[in-house]
């Protein structure tokens, strides 16, 4: 049962390996990636056989000690943390040079290892602490760019991050002031409706609305994710904003759950509608690929927002576990889309020295193979199919039609339209009189991970999502 | 009582400090008001451990302490991006 | 800095307190009891200390604390992914310069005390940690350009000696079968004395790198003001 | 796995393989991207025959992937499928020998052959569908892979057809995708089944009915072409030649067609259909494309476009066959399906040689072609005038079973439609043959890039039009004989209406 | 000689929230930074009333002590910038950095 200790240890010991060898900081990263990938392996593949797993660390059992826990949710988001993070390691080690390389494994890995903890977390104050981690090991790695753009937007990031936690964090406090305990479960178990919950819960989400970037919050993402360096780009908006969403939906659904009201779940959704909206129109008018890409993630972030109320309307049973797996199935493809965008984006500007989109035609046809990975991580963006998000929006509009709830439809056909407009609009640049490329790749090592995240992302997870339903333990207890 | 009156003083500066985050344009005055947001959740758990005659909780206590650090190193960090950015254009 | 804003953020801010003081007053009369006061308390023999401080550190959230050090150290390789920094430009007054030499040494003595108290009495390795960095910051404002700080080697592996306990005795004791962190009885108190001297010894360096910024490497020799 | 389930997944597989495979394949390398194109051609043609065979003796296939509770992927082979896949497949050997003599020494061929090759896998999945989800997913699949096609030459005109076109299909797309999940969310997993599944769906829901229809038909009329939205039709033909006649004349088109043909038949049925006046609906707006189609026909002197036009208004034959109660009538829209591609395929290779061999364009510069390029501008009579109705070629034949079956089913007013638009056709597709051959050709061609030798142009663009031409003199010639188009849709006709 | 300790709480909490909130609202840069120190020494000073001597240390050395040793060090580069770049400026440097 210590697989999920060692989850979190070994990308642990390699970045503290890195930190003291510099000179070989890419080739223990490369092997520390390894690592980890295989850790989360044996984590899920045991989850797969027993449902549940839950260790006491330190020997001492909750409610003093601290569990660590993994279920069919959290095991779907290591599952996509370990792949996206190996292709992003691949990626990185031939991406950075000597003295950005000695800088970006130890954080990197750092990074790996909040997302780890935090996905197997069962102590709401160990949450604290591995957001937290999460949140300066991310800013440090924003600020990699070195220029003043990427230090400014890095410094804003953490302003924002500091404020989430620390709401978080008073949440924590209130419950535990009322409960006694720290342990996800025993303060489900004890809470009824009350002010104490519901001030905790709107503290506690709250905060955490403001790292996932949901509509009014969002601010902050764009200019960060679009200064910093590409397979960091690629990790801040595949990963660490996902870190934000599966927190909210873990305490939606184990901790809050009898708490809300339709209320609040029509603001998120209303929230999440206009994010939606609103991400589109500015990835639509965004000069730079990367600021497409990333106003495309806080559009991307909003669908997932559209769940909440549908969730409300349907009742426990197989409506519920199908939008609960639509809503697992599209974190995971954006996961592995938006990686791979800004994956085949790093390689367009390392050769062309820019990402304007005006300024593309040549480069996108001089790389098919990047601009192939474009193409599928758009067909995964904009939910066509065979991608996983296609599914996961199918349900989610059987959802909203089994529900009446009509709003979110027309969301739903107004976002994915904006979403092939901006797609497409980069795309068609790769079409133009220039010389033909002699060969499909042209620089395997930076373009074979992104191509791989996008096929998964655009195919695997749209063919492929049927075991999503078991591992999410469909059908019992509809966690 | 003394729970009551340091517990609700915790979440006054908790109040204050969320009130300055939110106003002051400058960073130094934005940290120090998230210093003193984070102080008032400490304290607000300090106040909770507290049981009169018997030994305090130590629970929050270590919460306390693991979160001063945090805070500490989260603070030096802004400070350290704010430095770099002043060095940038040093005109500002 | 025009009023109004200040003022609507007020309005906005005091309801918000309100509702809070409301919540923390149910919260209070939530029959939580002594909440894990008593549980920490009748555990504590077990953990091979004395402080129940400690104890929840070091053995009972040790997991917590692994981590907490892991965010000083991402904060600290941050800082020195930074890249060179300006110094400062400020001259030590002369009290200052005077004052070094018997301070530095009684805030190291007084660290190792904090240190070995911590198991028994108030004190423990942050608090220690924290005087060693009062001591590196104090040689810096006297001019010292390295703040008596060693090599960049030496630094690294500084940096990483508290997490680098926490994680080999962790994963020791995982391989021993026992679960990760799970001290055996017998040793629980020399392993926590091992781990908590490499914290101090990693947070007091930590604390003084992070103090100027600027990456480890050795910053010259050159001595200007600080 | 035996091959009852495996032989759908084959055929899609058997261009899809080869295709990914030719993205990898260097520019230069020539004739390992024929090999892969025409192996997989030919080993889709085997086994499209075992099916034809398989189905023929009621042997029933099925690849099934389940993609989530209550959503399954699935392939399976009935008469109508097998009918259009039979056609694409054919349809797909002739017109890659035609685009690799086409494409000679132009840059981007791998990338072409490998869209090409997704292309004709989407069109068979959409042909082999087992239940509407299904039929979307290819239904998108294939606007993805038209794409790169429409914008293949990369010139601004191309990249503004292609978007044009990306505009129409997606809207489309969307209108399909929110119908059928509304569907879906009604009725569950939407099956085609013989004579319409919708049965039990009770009588007040049939408002919604209605609704979702609308929706559907919005989305499969994009691509159908019907009035309104046709507009992208003529703006990509753009396009090589290649393109605009396997896709824009028998792939996407036919995809539009097929779906209307799967809904009215095997979603409603024919009985529900035409109780909720679905029939009347779609009778009108195909009637209306129909003549429409024609009449923008008649005045544009772009050849492909006036080709464009006339697809536009044959094509809604099929809507319009589908439209009218009775299997003598759907008999004569089902088999159009396949007169039509074989048709306007070989038109649309006659026009493409034209392009290559004399840089002809207009229909004002076709004076006296008919000397230079006899065997081609013989081909395009045979299509033209199959067009227009003139036994014994096939259009003669789809056409008197339309009629018949107006006839039978007293809609009178279609044997009007019929007549103007044969009047129509004549109109716009005589003058083009009294040019070809009756006047005299002009001192000098546009751009002769193909000098008059042995064959008036290269093989490889000359024997796909005879070909199909010859195809269209045999569909009609020999329609009564065993696995004919006709018999063939025959035996749907009789499956259909279960008689 | 409840209501001696209580009064005796009411100073210390008084002059806790007094401190805060000069520290937040004074606009000087070095003013604001050792207002938040003493702030910060009072804060460990109530958490030593509160029976938590640990986090009274902790707090003295690590939150008033090191923390505001960073605030200083950066409260005076601000003000030492601000001299050196625009004379004419009011006290407080405008960053551009909104919320």
């Amino acid at each position: 049962m210590d697989s999920l200790a060692l989850a979190v240890a070994l990308p642990l010991l390699a970045a503290l390996l890195a930190t003291v060898w510099p000179a070989r900081a890419t080739l223990l990263g490369l092997l520390g990636a390894l690592a980890t990938a295989a850790a989360a392996l044996m984590v899920i593949t045991e989850v797969w056989e027993h449902g549940q797993l839950s260790t006491a660390l330190g020997g001492w059992d909750i409610p003093l000690g601290i569990a660590l826990a993994a279920d069919g949710l959290s095991a779907a988001l290591l599952a996509m943390t370990a792949l996206v993070g190996l292709a992003i390691s691949l990626y990185a080690a031939a991406y950075f040079d000597g003295r950005q390389a000695m800088h970006f494994w130890p954080l990197w890995l750092l990074l790996w290892t909040a997302l780890n903890g935090l996905f197997l977390a069962g102590d709401l104050f160990n949450l604290y602490v591995t957001l937290e981690l999460l949140g300066l090991s991310a800013v440090a790695l924003g600020a990699l760019g070195g220029d003043r753009a990427a230090v400014a937007a890095s410094l804003r990031y953490l302003l924002v991050s500091l404020l989430g936690s620390i709401s978080y964090l008073l949440g924590v406090v209130l419950l535990y002031t009322a409960h006694g305990s720290l342990d996800l479960a025993r303060v489900a178990a004890a809470l009824q409706p009350g002010p104490v919950a519901a001030a905790a819960m709107t503290l506690m989400i709250g905060g955490l609305t403001m790292k996932a970037a949901l509509f009014p919050l969002h601010f902050w993402l764009p200019p960060a994710h679009a200064s910093a360096p590409a397979p960091v780009s690629a990790a801040l908006s595949a990963l660490v904003v996902k870190a934000a969403v599966y927190l909210i939906l873990r305490l939606w659904l184990d901790l809050f759950a009898p708490l809300v009201t339709t209320g609040a779940a029509m603001l998120l959704g209303g929230l999440g509608a206009a994010a939606v909206i609103w991400g589109s129109w500015r990835a639509l008018h965004a000069e730079r690929l990367k600021l497409l890409a990333a106003y495309s993630t806080v559009a991307q972030i909003g669908y997932l927002f559209l769940f909440p109320p549908l969730f409300q309307a349907t009742p426990p049973g197989p409506g519920r576990d199908d939008l609960l797996a639509a809503l697992v199935l599209m974190i995971l493809t954006h996961g592995f889309a938006k990686s791979a965008l800004f994956l085949a984006v790093g390689v367009i500007q390392k050769r062309s020295g820019h990402d304007r989109i005006a300024e593309l035609g040549g480069t996108a046809q001089r790389l098919p193979a990047t601009t192939f990975t474009l193409g599928l991580a758009g067909i995964a963006l904009i939910g066509l199919p065979p991608s996983g998000s296609f599914t996961g929006k199918w349900l989610l509009l059987n959802g909203a039609f089994a529900s009446g709830q009509w709003g979110w439809i027309l969301v739903i056909l107004t976002g994915t339209l904006m979403t092939a407009a901006y797609v497409f609009r980069v795309l068609s640049r790769a079409f133009n009189l220039e010389p033909t490329p002699p060969g499909f790749v042209t620089d395997a090592r930076t373009e074979l991970p992104a191509l791989l995240l996008a096929a998964i992302a655009a195919i695997g997870l749209g063919l492929a999502a049927a075991p999503l339903w078991p591992l999410l333990g469909g059908g019992e207890d509809g966690t | 009582m003394t729970e009551l009156l340091f517990g609700g003083a915790g979440i006054l500066l908790f109040a204050m400090g969320l009130w300055s985050f939110l106003v002051h344009e400058p960073l130094l005055r934005k940290l120090i008001a998230f210093n003193v947001m984070g102080s008032g959740v400490f304290h607000i758990l300090v106040a909770i451990s507290e049981r009169g005659a018997l030994r305090p909780d130590p629970v929050p206590h270590a919460l306390v302490l693991t979160g001063i650090v945090v805070a500490v190193s989260a603070t030096a960090l802004a400070l350290a991006l704010d430095r770099r950015l002043d060095d940038e254009d040093p005109d500002g | 800095m025009n009023r109004t804003p200040s003022l609507v953020v007020a309005l906005l801010v005091a309801p918000l307190a309100l509702v809070l003081l409301w919540a923390f007053h149910e919260a209070l009369t939530q029959p939580s009891g002594a909440r894990l006061a008593d549980l920490a308390e009748t555990s504590l023999s077990r953990t091979g200390v004395g402080n129940p401080v400690t104890a929840v550190l070091l053995s009972y959230r040790g997991y917590d604390t692994m981590l907490e050090l892991g965010v000083l150290l991402a904060a600290l390789l941050g800082i020195w992914s930074l890249g060179r920094v300006s110094p400062g430009f400020h001259p030590p007054e002369l009290a200052l310069t005077a004052m070094v030499a018997w301070v530095v040494p009684l805030l190291i003595l007084t660290a190792g005390y904090l240190l070995w108290a911590g198991a028994e009495r108030p004190g423990g390795a942050f608090q220690g940690g924290a005087l060693l960095g009062a001591a590196g910051v104090i040689l810096r404002l006297t001019g010292e350009r390295r703040l008596g700080l060693p090599s960049e080697r030496a630094q690294r592996r500084l940096a990483i000696a508290g997490i680098g306990a926490f994680l080999a005795v962790g994963l020791g004791t995982a391989a021993a079968g026992l679960g990760f962190l799970a001290y055996p009885e017998s040793w629980s108190k020399w392993l926590i004395l091992l781990i908590e001297t490499a914290t101090t010894l990693a947070v007091g360096m930590t604390l003084a790198a992070a103090y100027p910024g600027g990456p480890p490497g050795p910053a010259g020799n050159e001595r200007d003001a600080p | 796995m035996t091959l009852d389930t495996l032989l759908p997944a084959a055929i899609v597989f058997s261009s899809l393989v080869p295709g990914l495979l030719i993205f990898l394949v260097a520019e230069e390398s020539h004739r390992l991207r024929i090999l892969l194109n025409l192996s997989g051609a030919l080993v889709k043609l085997l086994f499209v025959a075992i099916m034809i065979w398989g189905v023929y003796h009621d042997h029933n296939y099925e690849s099934r992937l389940t993609l989530a509770p209550g959503l399954d992927l699935v392939l399976q082979a009935d008469a109508l499928s097998v009918l259009f896949v039979t056609l694409s497949t054919l349809l797909w050997l002739v017109t890659t020998v035609y685009a690799i003599g086409y494409l000679e020494q132009t840059p981007n061929r791998s990338r072409f052959f490998g869209f090409f090759s997704l292309c004709v896998s989407s069109t068979v999945g959409i042909a082999l569908a087992g239940n509407l989800f299904t039929f979307l997913v290819f239904y998108e699949i294939l606007t993805l892979t038209t794409y790169p096609l429409v914008a293949h030459r990369g010139t601004p005109e191309s990249i503004r057809g292609a978007r044009i076109y990306l505009i129409y299909t997606l809207s489309g797309g969307v209108l399909l995708l929110t119908g059928t999940v509304w569907l879906h969310a009604l009725a569950g997993p939407v099956t085609f089944t013989q004579g319409g599944m919708l049965g039990a769906v009770p009588t007040e829901q049939h408002g919604t009915l209605i609704a979702i229809f609308v929706l559907l038909l919005g989305g499969l009329g994009v691509k159908a072409a019907l009035v309104p939205l046709h507009g992208w039709l003529p703006e990509s033909m753009v396009a090589p030649a290649p393109v605009s006649a396997l896709l824009h004349a028998v792939a996407v088109v036919k995809a539009g067609a097929f779906g209307i043909l799967r809904v009215v038949y095997d979603v409603y049925g024919i009985e529900l259909a035409d109780a909720l006046g679905l029939l009347t609906l779609l009778g009108a707006l195909a009637s209306a494309t129909i003549l429409y189609g024609s009449l923008r026909a008649l005045a544009q002197d772009g050849l492909k476009k006036r080709l464009a036009y006339s697809t536009v208004s044959q094509v809604s034959y099929i809507a319009l066959g589908a439209s009218i109660l009775g299997p003598v009538a759907t008999v004569g829209g089902v088999v159009h399906l396949v007169h039509q591609g074989i048709m306007k395929i070989t038109l649309f290779f006659c026009a493409g040689n034209y392009a290559e061999t004399l840089g002809i364009h207009r229909v004002s510069q076709m004076d006296g072609v008919g000397r230079r390029m006899p065997w081609t501008t013989l081909a395009f009579s045979v299509g033209a005038l199959g067009m227009i109705g003139l036994p014994p070629i096939a259009g003669f034949v789809s056409k008197w079973y339309l009629g018949l079956g107006a006839v039978t089913a007293e809609a009178e007013w279609v044997l009007v439609v019929l007549g103007l638009s044969t009047l129509l056709n004549a109109g716009y597709f005589l003058p083009i043959l009294y040019r070809a051959w009756f006047r005299p050709a002009p001192e000098a061609w546009p751009e002769e890039h193909i000098p008059p030798g042995r064959l008036e142009t290269m093989g490889t663009l000359l024997w796909p039009p005879v070909i199909t031409a010859g195809l269209c003199l045999i569909a009609g010639l020999l329609a009564e004989a065993p696995f004919s188009p006709l018999e063939w849709t025959e035996l749907i006709a009789r499956r259909e209406y279960g008689l | 000689m409840a209501v001696l300790i209580l009064v005796f709480d009411l100073i210390l909490v008084a002059t806790l929230l007094g401190l805060a909130l000069a520290a937040l609202t004074s606009r000087e840069p070095s003013r604001a930074a050792t207002l938040f120190i003493a702030f910060g020494i009072w804060l460990s000073l109530v958490w030593a009333r509160l029976q938590a001597p640990d986090l009274a240390l902790a707090e003295a050395a690590i939150g008033a002590g090191f923390g505001g040793a960073l605030m200083l060090a950066a409260a005076r580069r601000t003000a030492h910038r601000a001299t050196r770049g625009r004379g004419d400026e009011e006290t407080e440097p405008d960053e551009a950095h909104p919320p």
